[in-house]
């Protein structure tokens, strides 16, 4: 409901208008939503947690961004945040998340009040979680759960709710008459389509899925994607990803934004991505799936395990597993510059002595 | 509605509330003077006995239904002459044949009434002569005579006395039931009593939870009260000295029994040893100092039963413990003292256990009294408390070390040591060591032939003689009529300078509605 | 050969499948009343065994009891055999008859209440406990609950950082010792409370406004001593279950779906959080009946309770023994209404076969 | 340990079938058909892979063949003799000592009240023989070692907790190994891991292949079977629809539920959309309840190929080539059983997995 | 309330836990402990005091030098009562759990781990013993054998009255921990049935089952007090229980007595909410969301996001 958890919103109730030239500049860019410099911390002890931290990233109209990273890096954190759905002990430190509706002002997401929160949610925001066993209400109907919103967004009468949830199940594939059903009636691939179909209720530009297909069969899996894919290619909306399978992403994604330890490392178009990394990170995790086709050959993982985000190893957070690190790895911080057609949080490109292999050691193909 | 208040506003001089104690939380409707579960209120109020007997002023004959009575045959025969102006509350007269009635229907239902005695015949030459003849002399039983209530045929000829809850009483008594509910009885005199007029119009008799029994005393809501008010100098009286009054007037003793069928007490130094280890006045301050006080050593009260002491015996009493004497006592029977524990020759600690009725917190507390001062004397004394009914079966078999009671004082001395020590008691009232003494017994039989004083106190002198040397009990302190009262609206009560009743709400019936009958309204009470 | 076209209805239900759930709920159900049946059993047995099985011979103790005070007949003397072991029988016999007496409503009179049958004495108390316990119970669940969804609705608000802690130590409390001391203050010190009986004896019992307010003023203390505990302990379930809940996905989804507070709190939140507490409020009815034992007794409130309470001071078995047997068939109808009930409040407790 | 024969299987089951009756409110009484008769071997130094959707009855299979439940019908051969349901502790424990499980969950597959030293210990004690304090301590270190948790005595002392997935998913090996196992059950070992730590793991399995293990790999992840496994079945709602080499089950997957779920693995090396199984948007149907299976191919309301015979009757199985065979009624159409020629030059295990050539095979069998 | 067995016991063995209330709770408890086992000696042979020495000149005082916390109707010192009370108290409080918590943890466990026809035996015994309401029962059961035998018999009817409620809890918990690969996995080790039982899910449920041991404690003592309060326990002894019952019946309270009466009860509350305490804590431990970040926390985080909300504007 609001970007700080609701004991302290109190105190933040006064807002100042955005100013201008921020505006203008970021108009120009064409981008749906910015993010910049977004910073996220768990408070629940004296050392917070850092899940995100600085993460500038762009979702650009009707594209499918793609963000991908191990478990624990912060994947979760970034878009509840961006939603402004965090929950309490997560209290956003630093950040903007520019928002430009297709009409009407464009607004900071992370600033906004309850009032202009609400007028955007769902309208233009929808999300999806990874399980739809939990996201639907367990003790309402189905039916009941997309009433609700298309009366208190859309203003519909309770029939007109009716029938246009009616439609919006046969997007879809699933038939109206499964309206009447509780969640634990469905099976998990529909329940998690209902989900898919509740986001798309008021017809949003942007719509977020964390990790939608994670609880679902490869079958399944395949079935969700396609369908959203097509949904999109109908109404236009632009798609936030959340994954941790990355052979996933590249094959459904535009671009993609990979993050560790609570930083984005590289983002790119999917197939740059796959076919020519920027960071060790990216490349490592590549090479981490094996391959469906092509010749068998040994494959390794990444050595040691992501690092706890209380206290994140200093300079670049991946070096303790980083087989092409050296000198400024471990004191400098790698900031997210332009490579190739992304961008890309790495020393090896940038410094002069960094060691000039032709790839990282385990990114060969 | 907490307060005086509670009292009925402007019409406060008519009404008085008292609490009767009734058992429980609610009243059980039942009325019938046969069971011994009535409900309080049913005797004395409602149904009415024949004649009583002022323990306090030595046995005095109290005439009430009976105005006088007369013995013939050398105690076989006694004739009662009843009141003339004696009524039912229906209107109709109470004559004889209405105790000669009760007297058969009690024979014959085989009732559980406790003034039931055994008689030849019972019969009413007129309606107002009562005439009871015996196959012995019955002048030991003048009390239960006394204690007859005649009841009206027409209503009790259908009726079995053993079930029957006489929900509306027709009695002969001041009150009648105007009200009941579970929660209080209300009465209200009747204005064709027989004898007098009746002065409280209103009789509230709600039911008190002894928890807040003080605290209505003291708010003023009940003003005639029989509890066990903790203290109640301190926590009543104290209060407002000139309007709340606490009298508890001595009517009986209590005693510390002794099985006699068990060792180590058939061996009276054991009994004397005990009972020289109690210090009776710590007992007496026990809850309510200066309310009672210890008793004379033959079980009497010098203060109250003194006429009936032998001279010998007039200053016999032991306040303090006296440890050095009772060691002497123990030792001769055996035990000696080592590391401050009474020891047997068996090498085992004297111990036993005191049994108590386990309603009764302040029996027990005094119990536990004994139990720390026997302590001292070296022996381990436990109390237990038991169900009434699981101690009844206990005395009735003989089946426990030590207990704690009282006995009560009649007109003579006669019925106190018949009780305590007759071998045809064992077990019950209040025999409860059954003690077995031929001597007692034969005493005890000349006494009943006996009508004069002078011939009663012969023998009752050597019975004293036998309580003091045999300790077949030990004597312990007086044990009062717990009766608070207040003087606000309503004067005349009893006490000690005109001790003319028990003024205890749950005393005897004669007793009981003597005092009301004696109250008189304050007159400046009506104004408030 | 074309291929069977899967129609897409054929998700919606499994055809086949109709007949059988009803048939596995009525056995599931069946089931459940032969549980509650054998426990009934099983109590009712008890109850046989245990005057039978205690130290003290409660039979004679009761007859010796009954015939210091009135004069027994042969059949109340079998009466009370059959109901407390007659010890010159066999056991099982015995246990034939006592059944039937059971199941005739024959408890024999009590003692302490004597000549009234047990029913009867236990029918008198019983309104009061159910009124008042009865009102407590609900008035508790409702304020305990509420408390507890605002609580954790938003927790570390005002609300939850002082009601909490409070809470806690209102649980840690033994209620009659609360009892004693609002007896203390509130009645005697500041006497602005009755603090015992039900009502004002004085006053004619009926449906007068005198009447009805001195049973209110009477019940006001036991009342409060008891609602405090209860809504204590619902405030700290509810109040736990909604922080559990406030963070589930269905309902971030919620606020995702730019719902109203309210709708969120409560439609989202709180039903989904309530389910346990509403189970366990229907096991709580149960122990209405049993009334609030030593706080009906502090109180002197004529209940089922205190009534336990004297029976037992006055060694009344009959009573006592009936009042054991109809607590705990209370219990267990309480018990088996809140298993069938539950399905509506909970649709995944009402299973069709999946 | 007895000696390894490579063409003998070390584990069987034949025919295990498996039903589980329910309890719930609605369904009291009912029946899940978990496992239709299910024969299967597992030879030494060969790893198993079993694919299929989550309920399809893998977990069940691996659970008979642990002896955690009894199967419904059919019997479990360790070393072709049948084991009659061990419920003797000496009987487990001999059974035990021949086959271990590594579990799914490495968080709960670990008791959080133990260290180390005592989760490795315990079974070295009841099965290794290694009574004494020493040596047990010196085996726990090896086992340790053996599974990359070095140096040893920086783990040997924690809890469960102060280890990471990783960490505890190597522990929980070594304890499979301490009790020195010929059949190694693997029931997704590797699906609760970051990406980044089961190529580790599966690495770390691989190589306890080289040593002789035979092992059964339960996976959904079918390109890591693939990249894993020596050979590769399919199980389809309880049934096991396909068998074969890896390699050649994903190039050519011959049933049709074998080639959706091909189809439907992500694949960055795919260049077109995969094709549409129904060629249009129809949703591919979802799998079949398991209390009222559907008769005959349990796959058939779902496939595109499905006759009406399908609805009826199991199809029996059509050998394809030596080591593939695939239950389906299109192949069994009067066809020759097994195919005249079978390209696939197939070397007897242990197959080195690394860069083994595998001929590209254009031929494509499906109806 | 479900608390997750595995989650409370995977954080860190048998340590202390951090959890403030976890602390605070056992330290009180140690308290009355240490109270428990060394007050009657200290009172009674340091300072000369006695619980049953009666002096009726010094009846019903309140609290002044000579007795600190008051005498009884008696005269017996209050303060010397409550501490050599506070052994009773406890000494029935601890039996009585030890016996409950047993009986809940054999039945429970044995009943969740074994499953099957011995589950569904124990489970009906529980559910019935859960049904029949435990504290009529135990009233009744106290009234039959009143007075016989001492603090034991307490005891002991409490203990058999009131495990089922435990059984009932680590039934559902260990079912939730059979699920668990451990324990499928110890199997696989071949350990025995007994070896798992006593060895990986006691354990695991250790600080449940000391939490519902403590819990136990307290619901013995306030059971003990109840009956001692209505005169069913054994009034030899000196309790907190009995030192109510003596106080009710000497009319303390209208007396306006509250040091006779208000101690006693003020000690049951504490060892109540010493236990409590502890209970809230493991929850705590089990259910994070549940617990509250202490206040320097909340003021770091509340500054945290003020500064965003500056920076941004
Ligand atoms: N309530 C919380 N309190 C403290 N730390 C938290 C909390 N929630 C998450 N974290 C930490 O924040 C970091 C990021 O968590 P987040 O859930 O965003 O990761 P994720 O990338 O979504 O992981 P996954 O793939 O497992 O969903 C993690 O290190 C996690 O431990
Ligand atoms: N103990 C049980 N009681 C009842 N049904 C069971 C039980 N165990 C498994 N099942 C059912 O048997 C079927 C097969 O389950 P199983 O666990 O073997 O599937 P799986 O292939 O391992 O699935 P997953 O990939 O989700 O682990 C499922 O429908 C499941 O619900
Ligand atoms: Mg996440
Ligand atoms: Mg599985």
């Amino acid at each position: 409901m609001s970007h700080v958890p609701e004991r302290y919103e109190d105190e933040l109730l006064s807002e100042e208008p955005l100013s201008d030239e921020l505006l203008s500049d970021e108009l120009l860019s064409g981008e749906l939503l910015s993010v910049e410099g977004l910073s996220v911390d768990y408070f629940d002890r004296a050392e917070p947690v850092h899940a995100v931290r600085d993460v500038r990233l762009g979702v650009r109209r009707g594209e499918t961004l793609g963000v991908v990273g191990e478990s624990g890096c912060g994947k979760s954190t970034l878009v509840t945040a961006l939603t402004r759905l965090e929950r309490p002990p997560a209290v956003i430190t630093a950040g903007s998340a520019l928002y430009r509706p297709r009409e009407g002002e464009p607004v900071d997401l992370l600033r906004a009040d309850e009032r202009q929160l609400s007028a955007l949610r769902w309208r233009h925001l929808a999300i999806v979680f990874q399980s739809a066993m939990n996201a639907l209400n367990p003790v309402h109907r189905l039916g009941a759960q997309f009433v609700d919103v298309l009366r208190a967004q859309r203003g519909l009468s309770k029939k007109e709710a009716q029938e246009r949830a009616g439609e919006l199940l046969g997007l879809v594939g699933i038939p109206a008459d499964r309206l009447r059903a509780y969640p634990h009636e469905l099976s998990g691939g529909m329940r998690q389509r209902a989900t898919i179909a509740l986001a798309l209720a008021c017809e949003p530009e942007l719509v977020v899925m964390d990790e939608p297909t994670t609880a679902v069969d490869v079958v399944m899996q395949r079935q969700i994607l396609k369908q959203i894919g097509k949904l999109q290619a109908e109404f236009g909306f632009s798609v936030v990803f959340v994954t941790h399978d990355l052979s996933l992403l590249i094959e459904i994604a535009d671009r993609i934004a990979v993050m560790y330890a609570g930083r984005v490392v590289e983002v790119g178009p999917a197939r740059q991505l796959y076919e020519n990394p920027a960071h060790p990170y990216t490349a490592a995790l590549r090479n981490a799936f094996p391959p469906l086709r092509g010749p068998r050959r040994p494959l390794t993982g990444i050595p040691g395990s992501p690092p706890g985000l209380r206290h994140p190893p200093a300079g670049c957070a991946f070096h303790p597993r980083c087989a092409s690190r050296f000198a400024p790895c471990d004191t400098e911080e790698p900031e997210l510059l332009p490579a190739g057609a992304g961008e890309a949080a790495c020393h090896l490109p940038t410094h002069a002595d960094a060691p000039r292999t032709e790839e990282a050691p385990d990114a060969t193909d | 509605s907490a307060g005086p208040a509670g009292q009925g506003g402007k019409k406060a001089s008519d009404s008085l509330t008292v609490n009767l104690g009734f058992s429980g939380n609610t009243i059980v409707r039942n009325f019938n003077p046969f069971s011994l579960q009535a409900s309080q209120g049913t005797f004395g109020f409602q149904y009415e006995a024949l004649f009583g007997f002022n323990i306090l002023q030595g046995g005095k004959f109290v005439p009430w239904l009976g105005t006088k009575y007369t013995w013939a045959d050398g105690g076989k025969k006694i004739t009662v002459a009843l009141d003339p102006r004696a009524n039912w509350s229906d209107g109709s007269k109470l004559t004889a044949k209405d105790a000669v009635y009760a007297l058969e229907y009690v024979k014959k239902q085989d009732l559980p009434v406790d003034w039931k005695f055994d008689f030849k015949t019972a019969t009413a030459p007129d309606d107002h002569t009562l005439e009871i003849t015996f196959d012995t002399p019955a002048y030991a039983k003048l009390r239960n005579i006394g204690g007859i209530q005649p009841i009206p045929e027409k209503i009790w000829q259908s009726q079995d006395g053993k079930t029957f809850t006489n929900p509306q009483p027709v009695a002969s008594g001041p009150y009648v039931l105007k009200k009941y509910s579970a929660q209080q009885l209300t009465f209200e005199a009747r204005d064709n009593y027989w004898k007098q007029k009746v002065p409280v119009k209103t009789l509230k008799a709600p039911v008190v939870a002894s928890s807040s029994e003080i605290g209505k005393l003291l708010s003023g809501e009940i003003q005639w009260s029989g509890g066990a008010v903790p203290d109640v100098q301190k926590q009543y009286v104290a209060k407002d000295p000139a309007n709340h009054h606490a009298w508890y007037p001595t009517y009986g003793g209590l005693f510390m029994f002794f099985n006699h069928t068990k060792a180590p007490f058939k061996d009276v130094h054991v009994r004397k040893g005990l009972s020289l280890a109690v210090d009776r006045t710590e007992l007496a301050d026990v809850g309510n100092p200066g309310m009672f006080h210890p008793l004379n050593s033959t079980g009497l009260d010098a203060r109250t039963q003194g006429k009936w002491i032998d001279s010998a015996y007039r200053s016999a009493e032991q306040p303090k413990a006296q440890l050095a004497a009772a060691e002497a006592e123990f030792a001769k029977a055996g035990y000696t003292k080592q590391g401050g524990k009474l020891v047997g020759k068996d090498g085992k600690q004297l111990a036993f256990k005191i049994l108590e009725v386990s309603e009764f917190a302040d029996s027990i507390q005094r119990d536990k009294v004994i139990a720390t001062q026997l302590a001292k004397a070296g022996i381990d004394v436990q109390v237990q408390p038991i169900a009434s009914a699981q101690l009844d079966k206990a005395r009735q078999d003989a089946n426990f070390d030590v207990l704690v009671g009282g006995a009560v004082y009649y007109n003579t001395p006669y019925n106190f040591f018949k009780d305590m020590l007759f071998s045809g008691n064992k077990g019950i009232w209040t025999n409860y060591g059954h003690y077995n003494n031929t001597k007692a017994d034969d005493l005890l039989q000349q006494m009943e032939g006996s009508g004069d004083d002078a011939a009663i106190l012969k023998t009752s002198a050597e019975l004293q003689k036998i309580m003091v040397d045999d300790v077949p009990a030990a004597p312990l302190i007086t044990i009062g009529a717990s009766a608070q009262y207040n003087s606000k609206n309503w004067t005349g009560w009893p006490d000690e300078k005109n001790p003319y009743a028990i003024p205890a709400p749950w005393a005897g019936p004669t007793d009981m509605v003597n005092t009301i009958l004696s109250l008189k309204p304050v007159s400046g009470a009506k104004a408030k | 050969m074309t291929a069977p076209v899967v129609p897409l209805g054929a998700e919606s239900a499994p055809a086949a499948t109709r007949k059988g759930p009803r048939l596995g709920r009525a056995r599931y159900f069946v089931r459940r009343l032969a549980f509650y049946l054998v426990a009934a059993w099983i109590a009712i047995t008890l109850n046989f065994l245990l005057p039978r099985l205690m130290p003290g011979d409660p039979a004679s103790v009761l007859i010796a009891q009954m015939q210091g005070r009135t004069a027994l007949s042969g059949d109340m003397i079998a009466s009370i055999y059959r109901l407390f072991g007659n010890p010159s029988e066999p056991l099982w016999d015995q246990y034939l008859t006592y059944l039937g007496q059971v199941f005739r409503l024959d408890f024999g009179l009590s003692v302490a209440f004597y000549p009234t049958p047990v029913w009867e004495v236990i029918s008198a108390a019983l309104p009061w406990t159910i009124g008042l316990v009865g009102v407590v119970a609900v008035v508790s669940f409702l304020f305990g609950t509420a408390g507890g969804i605002l609580a954790g609705g938003r927790a570390g608000s005002k609300l939850d950082s002082v009601a909490t802690p409070g809470a806690m130590f209102m649980t840690a409390l033994p209620t009659f010792w609360i009892a004693l001391l609002f007896v203390l203050v509130l009645g005697f010190q500041l006497a602005w409370l009755p603090t015992g009986g039900a009502y004002d004896p004085d006053l004619e019992p009926g449906l007068s406004g005198a009447f009805l307010g001195s049973v209110v003023t009477h019940a006001i203390l036991p009342a409060l001593t008891i609602a405090m505990g209860w809504a204590a302990t619902w405030y700290i379930g509810m109040r736990n279950m909604m922080i559990t809940t406030v963070s589930e996905d269905y309902v971030l989804l919620a606020r995702a779906k730019g719902l109203s507070k309210g709708t969120v709190l409560f439609r989202y939140a709180a039903r989904n959080a309530m389910l346990p507490s509403v189970a366990g409020f229907a096991v709580n009815l149960g122990n209405v009946v049993g009334g609030q034992l030593l706080v009906e007794a502090v109180y002197a409130y004529p209940g089922v309770g205190y009534l336990l309470f004297q029976s037992v001071a006055s060694v009344d078995y009959p009573l006592m023994q009936a009042l054991f047997l109809m607590v705990s068939l209370s219990v267990l109808a309480a018990n088996f209404l809140a298993d069938s009930v539950y399905g509506l409040i909970d649709p995944r407790a009402r299973e069709t076969g999946s | 340990m007895p000696p390894t024969d490579a063409s003998k299987p070390v584990l069987e089951a034949r025919k295990v079938s498996k039903r589980f009756t329910l309890h719930g409110p609605g369904q009291y009484g009912k029946e899940v058909h978990a496992l239709e008769p299910v024969t299967l071997a597992l030879h030494p130094g060969r790893i198993t892979a079993l694919v299929g959707e989550s309920g399809s009855g893998k977990s069940t299979l691996a659970r008979l063949l642990a002896l955690a439940h009894p199967p419904t019908s059919g019997e479990i051969r360790l070393d072709g003799e049948r084991i009659a349901a061990a419920r003797t502790a000496r009987g487990k424990r001999a059974y035990y000592r021949q086959v271990q499980m590594v579990f799914q969950d490495p968080f709960s597959s670990l008791s959080p009240v133990h260290r180390v030293r005592h989760i490795l210990g315990r079974p070295l004690q009841l099965h290794g023989g290694a009574q004494d304090k020493a040596a047990r301590e010196r085996q726990t270190v090896e086992l340790l070692e053996r599974v990359n948790l070095t140096p040893a005595d920086q783990f040997i002392d924690k809890f469960p907790h102060e280890l990471s997935g990783g960490q505890r998913q190597r522990v929980a090996i070594a304890r499979a190994l301490a009790a020195r196992p010929r059949v190694l059950l693997g029931d997704e070992p590797v699906s609760m891991l970051d990406v980044s730590i089961r190529l580790d793991i599966l690495n770390l399995l691989g190589s306890l292949r080289d040593d002789g293990l035979a092992i059964l790999y339960i996976t959904h992840d079918i390109a890591g079977a693939r990249y894993f496994a020596d050979e590769i079945k399919v199980l389809y709602a309880g049934q096991l629809v396909e068998s074969g080499p890896g390699e050649e089950l994903v190039r050519d997957p011959r049933h049709p539920y074998t080639r959706l779920l091909v189809e439907s693995a992500p694949d960055p090396d795919r260049i077109a959309p995969p094709p549409d199984p129904d060629g249009d948007d129809a949703p591919p149907g979802e799998p079949p309840s398991l209390v009222d299976p559907p008769g005959g191919c349990r796959f058939h309301p779902r496939c595109p190929l499905a006759v009406p015979q399908c609805a009826t009757t199991f199809p029996p199985r059509t050998h394809l080539s030596a080591k593939r065979w695939v239950h389906c009624w299109s192949h069994d159409a009067g066809v020759p059983q097994i195919p005249q020629a079978d390209p696939v030059p197939h070397t007897d295990c242990p197959v080195p997995h690394t860069d083994r050539p595998v001929p590209h095979k254009d031929k494509d069998n499906s109806p | 309330m479900s608390v997750d067995a595995a989650a409370v016991a995977a954080r860190g063995g048998f340590r202390l836990p951090e959890n403030r209330k976890v602390r605070a709770g056992l330290a009180l408890l140690s308290l009355f402990v240490l109270l428990a086992l060394l007050g009657p000696f200290v009172v009674e042979d340091v300072f000369g005091m006695s619980a049953t020495a009666i002096d009726t000149s010094a009846s019903m005082q309140p609290p002044s030098s000579a007795h600190l916390l008051g005498t009884t109707a008696t005269g017996e010192d209050v303060l010397a009562q409550l501490v050599v009370g506070s052994r009773i108290s406890l000494l029935v409080g601890l039996t009585a759990a030890v016996i409950s918590t047993t009986l809940s943890v054999l039945v429970g466990v044995a009943g969740g781990y074994l499953g099957g026809r011995p589950d569904a035996l124990l489970t009906v015994v529980t559910n019935v013993s859960l049904v029949i309401p435990s504290l009529p029962l135990l009233v009744i059961v106290a009234s039959y054998v009143k007075g016989r035998g001492g603090w034991l018999t307490v005891a002991l009817i409490i203990g058999l009255t009131s495990w089922p409620w435990g059984a009932r809890g680590k039934r559902a918990q260990t079912l939730s921990l059979r699920r668990r690969d451990f324990v499928l996995a110890a199997e696989m080790t071949g350990e025995s049935r007994w070896w798992i039982i006593t060895r990986e899910l006691i354990p695991t449920l250790a600080p449940l089952i000391s939490a519902s041991f403590l819990g136990a404690v307290v619901l013995s003592m306030f059971a003990d007090a109840g009956l001692a309060f209505m005169g069913l326990g054994n009034i030899n002894l000196t309790s907190w229980g009995s030192m109510l019952y003596w106080a009710q019946n000497a009319s303390a309270l209208p007396r306006g007595a509250w040091w006779w009466f208000v101690p006693p009860g003020a000690c049951i509350a504490l060892v109540g909410l010493a236990a409590g305490l502890v209970n809230f804590g493991i929850d705590e431990i089990a259910n994070p969301r549940l617990r509250r970040a202490n206040r320097d926390i909340r003021r770091a985080a509340k500054a945290a996001a003020k500064r965003a909300h500056r920076e941004n504007s």
